[in-house]
């Protein structure tokens, strides 16, 4: 029993101690912040919130905000939409954040967009691919691609920059994989790229034994493969030790050093279509890199940089904005038009971002430029 | 050709899920759990392995060390999690299993980071062709590993006083002890020769995608459930039956289904299937 | 008089063993038949097949002049059949007295929508307690049957039984395991609840207590029936004294 | 009362609806299902589609908890044909059949969801409310049930199958009705949190959302109402509350699954059965020693 009134008296004591300290940071202001940090998603949540911080501590040491220190309030959400509602809630109604970042997967953040839009708090997502994110509302922004978006993109790559025309695809059963797939076969014709054979495959596949056999039979002259580094990385590897040897063509779910060190050698030539340039001479993403591989000792990624521009982009408008107020802080989102690592940021009217799309392949071990993609025709998102 | 290799990755498939099922099994056998930690155990086979190969560049003894290792540890689940609450209903240990697991793939969060690791020496990648097809030599390695260890534990269940004694226990406890076995020592056998199983497996899993991740016991968690129940649970013969056919049955299903049922749901459907022509499983008896 | 219970033709077998080879059975009103038999001669499953527990390959089971042989064993039970466990099996997770409660209750879990919207237990517990007090354990009414002693719990069996109100009492060795006091009282119970009019077949070892109590006896070996008729004579039938009874039947007499 | 407040409020009142049913089917009836989560998402679904196509709110959530029965009495079925872990294996793989099939469809929204989910047409605290009266409500018949006549017979089918048809029960027509009823009750949580969350996906009723209802029920006391609400409310908010060590939080939650099935396996309830006993019995000492 005593025990027993140990533990209350501890967690009470915890309780109160997380309290005082948020009522002394009063002097701040407060960007909210989930990310998925345990649970089946939590090497994604561990970037974005590397990212995200090193966004703060940069603005911060350059003297924060009209004055004011940026204050970052970061919860867990196990990439899970039952636990983001309350958080949305929670950054909202306890914390009173008057601007939050989503640096989590599809499912929170749509639930949480909701929830923001509904409170007149101004949302951004990072790295989110959901098509309906930004349709919660006008206070909902978005930071990256869609990714009916990219799959565009991919096309344009498979068939005019590399000329490639019978392409199997390989998608991942998930929002990313399918929105990427949709984008892609909307361009097929213009590019003029036949499918030949569509393949799924489930989130937690690691031995693509089967498929690879049937993709080898079919003989294509290309491949499109949506997945994250985690799944692409085997894929990858599994189809080049099979003897299948025509460019493999994948996504920003690949963007990670991660990629490479899974897949070995065969990760050479993979290109990829995504939003960070390794080799960019832009002051804003070779800035990043470098201080982002010294804050977390290991390489950047498409993640990392996605929660890093989402965050910058919330400071800028906070800056902007000259206040916390909620309509005024949606106005300068809206009106955002800022250099970020991952490009130059500005929104349409849904609150979708309008970049280029960088071309990232594999040479010697790591990231480098292979091309860009900037046809504001093709990269244009829907604006309703 | 395409039917046959799909028939071989099939069959390189199952005798992976062989390898995680029939520790799982040999425990359904003897003492009746649901033992989901197991695939816990599995992944700190993959985690130990990878860590000893990188560490020491022998692969021969990452896999002893941390079969042993693990075999070990397997004991240590059924000591502090099972023994207690043996007399429980099912439900009890199955959540108290579910329970380590959710804690193992934590810690292995936290310990070993959650991006995952990989290995060091690219040679474990090599290739093979065989009768017409490219296999790699992880492939062919896991299923003669799987075929030794498997046939040697048959042989061993035969031809052994233990093993006799193991299989005496399985069929009737009471009547077993009262032969003089001392049926505590065969459970933390058991424990420890089905762990032991489950690492070298994750070795293999871990070799084939490179990659060793805190999450990489989720599948195993529940497939190697269907695939002991399609066996008919406890039965070791049958389980073999069941991963080869579920991993055949997953291997053409994902090419030429997959667009209407996922991976899980095809290997689901096949399991309510046979249970309802067969509510014992494949094979009846223990 | 037409018979209450009616059993015709059993044939079982279990995979490649012939358990029963076409037995008949007939039970009239009142009656108090014994069955006996060695170990193995089928009587157990004899009864499950009455109770519609194991599937026989052949029978023609009618009760009270209605054809049973196709409704499952809740059915039956329903139409006045109850059984007492060879081993013993009651609820483990309830008192005595819930055991037989809710077997006094068996007009009442028979319809779904019924058994929704009753929750009233009052008259069941008093006639379930009345129950309990019959076979002589009320005192033990509300503890729970875990720890019990094997006797009580044979007697709870019985009074289980005897709370569905059944027109044929079936009793699968209701008195192995208790000792000769105990057995004495429960045979005698039995045999005043026959007497107040209730059919019982009793499947039984203990001959002692057989021969005082039954009115009838059937004798069971190797599947088939042998013998069948007023205990004297059926213990004076030559076969079955050669084929079965022989030693115990003069131990029994000494 | 904050919106934080609220949505927890509201988040634990979807919850203990969602348990009690799987209570009705595991803990009052014995039947261990690990594919809950299916019908918790068939509700969500029909509700958010007949929401969408302009249904009122209740009809839409009783649209949800009809059609959750009815599957849920279909899937009752092979528990007449598999008992025990075979069943919990079955019910599993329903679970992950029903979320194959959702995934692959896109007429159910596919791997996107369900997104713009109408309002329930109440105020944050209004529709608090409402679910705090329903698990109210859920709670209350949960009780008569385990009172009635019915909730007997389900003790005996639990206890023990054999014995209770011997006893005239009809086995088979408890395990449909505890299936229908408890899949009915997930078809209504699943209906609130559509119009809750109002953005809906596969994953959100995949085999861990199974596992943690199983937990809910297991760590409360399987068949004890009050135990199993009061867990659903401490493991709903334990992720809340141990926000301050959130990267611990789930390794904490495995060890309390692990530590309460291992010392105390018959939950909170049996917990708290125990301590009364043994209060009982100081008492009693104190009394013979005064």
């Amino acid at each position: 029993m005593m025990r027993k009134l140990g533990t209350i008296v501890l967690l009470v004591g915890a309780l109160a101690f997380t309290l005082a300290g948020a009522a002394a940071a009063a002097g701040t202001i407060k960007i909210g912040f989930h990310a998925p940090q345990t649970g089946f998603a939590a090497s994604d949540g561990k970037s974005a919130t590397i990212g995200a911080e090193l966004a703060v501590e940069q603005i911060n040491a350059a003297g924060g905000i009209n004055g004011k220190m940026l204050e970052l309030v970061v919860y867990d959400d196990q990439a899970q939409p039952a636990q983001a509602i309350p958080i949305a809630n929670k950054l909202i109604g306890q914390d009173k954040v008057p601007i939050a970042v989503s640096g989590s997967y599809s499912a929170p953040t749509r639930s949480a967009a909701g929830v923001f839009q509904e409170s007149r708090v101004p949302y951004i997502s990072a790295y989110a691919i959901h098509p309906d994110i930004t349709r919660a509302g006008d206070y909902v922004f978005r930071t990256s691609f869609l990714g009916e978006i990219q799959g565009k993109a991919g096309a344009k790559l498979i068939g005019e920059l590399l000329g490639k025309k019978m392409v199997v695809m390989i998608t991942l059963q998930n929002d990313f994989g399918k929105a990427l797939a949709d984008g892609f076969k909307s361009m097929t014709r213009d590019f003029g790229i036949e499918i030949v054979n569509e393949y799924e495959y489930s989130i937690k596949d690691r031995q693509f034994g089967s498929l690879v056999a049937k993709v080898k039979a079919d003989d294509p002259e290309a491949i499109y493969a949506s997945g994250y580094y985690f799944t692409a990385g085997p894929l990858v590897s599994q189809l080049r030790a099979a003897g299948v040897a025509v460019p493999i063509i994948g996504q920003e779910g690949y963007d990670s050093q991660k990629f490479i060190e899974i897949a070995g050698k065969a990760a050479e030539g993979v290109i990829i279509t995504t939003s960070l340039d390794r080799d960019s001479d832009v002051p804003e993403t070779k800035n990043f890199i470098e201080a982002f591989e010294k804050k977390a000792g290991f390489k950047a990624d498409m993640v990392a940089a996605s929660a890093h521009t989402a965050v910058m982009v919330a400071a800028d408008a906070l800056k902007r904005a000259g206040s916390t107020d909620s309509e005024p802080l949606r106005k300068a989102l809206a009106e955002t038009h800022l250099k970020a690592s991952t490009g130059t940021i500005s929104f349409n009217a849904l609150g979708e971002v309008v970049k280029a799309v960088q071309n990232q392949v594999v040479k010697d071990g790591n990231w480098h430029r292979h091309s860009v993609i900037d046809d504001p025709g093709l990269l244009a998102p829907p604006d309703k | 050709m395409l039917f046959f290799e799909l028939f071989v990755q099939g069959l390189i498939h199952g005798s992976m899920y062989a390898m995680i099922a029939v520790g799982l099994t040999l425990v359904y056998g003897l003492l009746r759990i649901l033992h989901v930690a197991h695939a816990g155990l599995f992944a700190l086979g993959g985690y130990l392995g990878l860590l000893i190969t990188n560490a020491t560049g022998s692969l021969a003894l990452a896999m002893i060390t941390s079969a042993l290792i693990v075999g070990l540890g397997g004991m240590l689940v059924y000591r502090l999690c099972y023994q207690p609450i043996l007399d429980r209903p099912p439900y009890v240990p199955l959540i108290a299993s579910i329970g380590v697991f959710i804690a193992m793939e934590e810690v292995f969060r936290l310990v070993f980071g959650p991006y995952g690791l990989t290995y060091n020496h690219p040679h474990l990648q090599s290739q093979v062709t065989l009768l017409g097809l490219n296999l790699r030599g992880a492939e062919i390695g896991m299923v003669i590993t799987a075929m030794v260890l498997l046939g040697g534990l048959s042989y061993l269940a035969q031809n052994t006083r233990i093993g006799i004694a193991w299989r005496a226990t399985v069929d009737d406890p009471e009547i077993a002890e009262s032969f003089g076995i001392d049926a505590v020592k065969v459970r933390y056998l058991n424990f420890f020769i089905g762990s032991g199983l489950a690492a070298v497996g994750g070795i293999f899993i871990s070799l084939l995608s490179n990659l060793v991740e805190p999450t990489m016991g989720g599948v195993p968690a529940y497939k190697a459930l269907a695939i002991i129940v399609l066996g008919g649970l406890g039965n070791v013969k049958g389980t073999l039956v069941a991963s080869l056919a579920l991993g055949v049955v997953e291997a053409f299903g994902t090419i030429y289904i997959g667009s209407y049922l996922d991976r899980d749901a095809i290997a689901f459907a096949f399991l309510i299937a046979v249970l309802m022509i067969r509510p014992q499983g494949l094979f009846t008896g223990r | 008089m037409k018979p209450l219970l009616e059993v015709k033709n059993v044939t079982v077998r279990f995979g490649g063993v012939l358990a029963l080879d076409d037995v008949s059975l007939e039970v009239r009103p009142g009656e108090f038949l014994s069955m006996i038999g060695p170990n193995g001669a089928g009587k157990t499953t004899l009864m499950r097949v009455v109770t519609g527990t194991v599937k026989p390959v052949s029978a023609r089971i009618r009760l009270d002049g209605r054809d049973i042989t196709m409704l499952p064993t809740h059915q039956r039970a329903r139409l006045g059949l109850a059984l007492t466990h060879q081993i013993v099996r009651p609820f483990r997770s309830m008192t005595l007295l819930d055991n037989v409660t809710l077997a006094a209750g068996h007009h009442r879990i028979g319809r779904v929508i019924r058994a929704l919207t009753a929750v009233d237990r009052s008259a069941e517990r008093e006639q379930a307690r009345k129950y309990l007090e019959l076979v002589g354990i009320a005192e033990a009414a509300e503890k729970s049957v875990l720890g019990r002693p094997l006797g009580v719990v044979k007697r709870l069996e019985v009074a289980r039984a005897l709370a569905l109100e059944p027109k044929v009492l079936l009793l699968d060795e209701p008195l192995a395991g208790l000792n000769t006091a105990e057995a004495a009282r429960l045979a005698d119970t039995v045999a005043e609840i026959n007497r107040g009019g209730l059919t019982v077949v009793m499947i039984e070892h203990n001959l002692g207590e057989v021969l005082r109590v039954s009115r009838r006896l059937a004798v069971l070996d190797n599947g088939r029936k042998i013998a069948d008729g007023d205990p004297g004579a059926v213990m004076r039938d030559p076969a079955v004294r050669a084929a079965y009874l022989g030693k115990e039947y003069q131990d029994a007499a000494a | 009362m904050g919106i934080y407040e609220i949505s927890l409020a509201t988040l634990v009142g979807i919850n203990i609806i969602l348990a009690l049913g799987l209570n009705m089917i595991s803990g009052f009836c014995g039947q261990i299902s690990l594919g809950h989560a299916a019908f918790y998402g068939i509700g969500a679904y029909t509700a958010a589609f007949m929401a969408k196509a302009g249904a009122p709110f209740p009809a839409a959530v009783l649209a949800g908890m009809v059609l959750a029965g009815l599957v849920g009495l279909a899937v009752g079925l092979t528990s007449l044909r598999v008992r025990h872990d075979f069943l919990a294996i079955t019910t599993m793989g329903v679970g992950f059949l029903f979320l194959g099939v959702v995934r692959q469809q896109e007429i159910l929204g596919g791997e996107l969801g369900v997104s713009g989910i109408p309002s329930p047409g109440l105020e944050k605290t209004g529709y608090m409310v409402l679910v705090l009266i329903l698990a109210a409500f859920f709670t209350a018949f949960s009780l008569w049930i385990k009172r009635s006549w019915m909730g007997f017979a389900f003790e005996a089918v639990a206890d023990d199958e054999d014995t209770a048809r011997v006893l005239t029960v009809d086995v088979a027509a408890c395990k449909l009705t505890a299936f229908a009823m408890g899949t009915a009750m997930a078809g209504v949580a699943g209906g609130l949190y559509a119009s809750f969350a109002r953005f809906i996906m596969p994953d959100d009723f995949g085999f861990i959302t199974s596992i943690t209802v199983l937990s809910m029920v297991a760590v409360g006391g399987i068949g004890s109402v009050f135990g199993v609400i009061i867990s659903t409310v401490i493991l709903t908010l334990m992720p809340e509350f141990f926000r301050f060590i959130s990267d611990y939080k789930l390794l904490l939650y495995g060890a309390l699954l692990f530590g309460v099935m291992r010392f105390a396996p018959e939950g909170l309830a049996g917990f708290t059965r125990a301590v009364r006993k043994a209060g009982i019995r100081s008492a009693g000492k104190k009394e013979a020693a005064g």
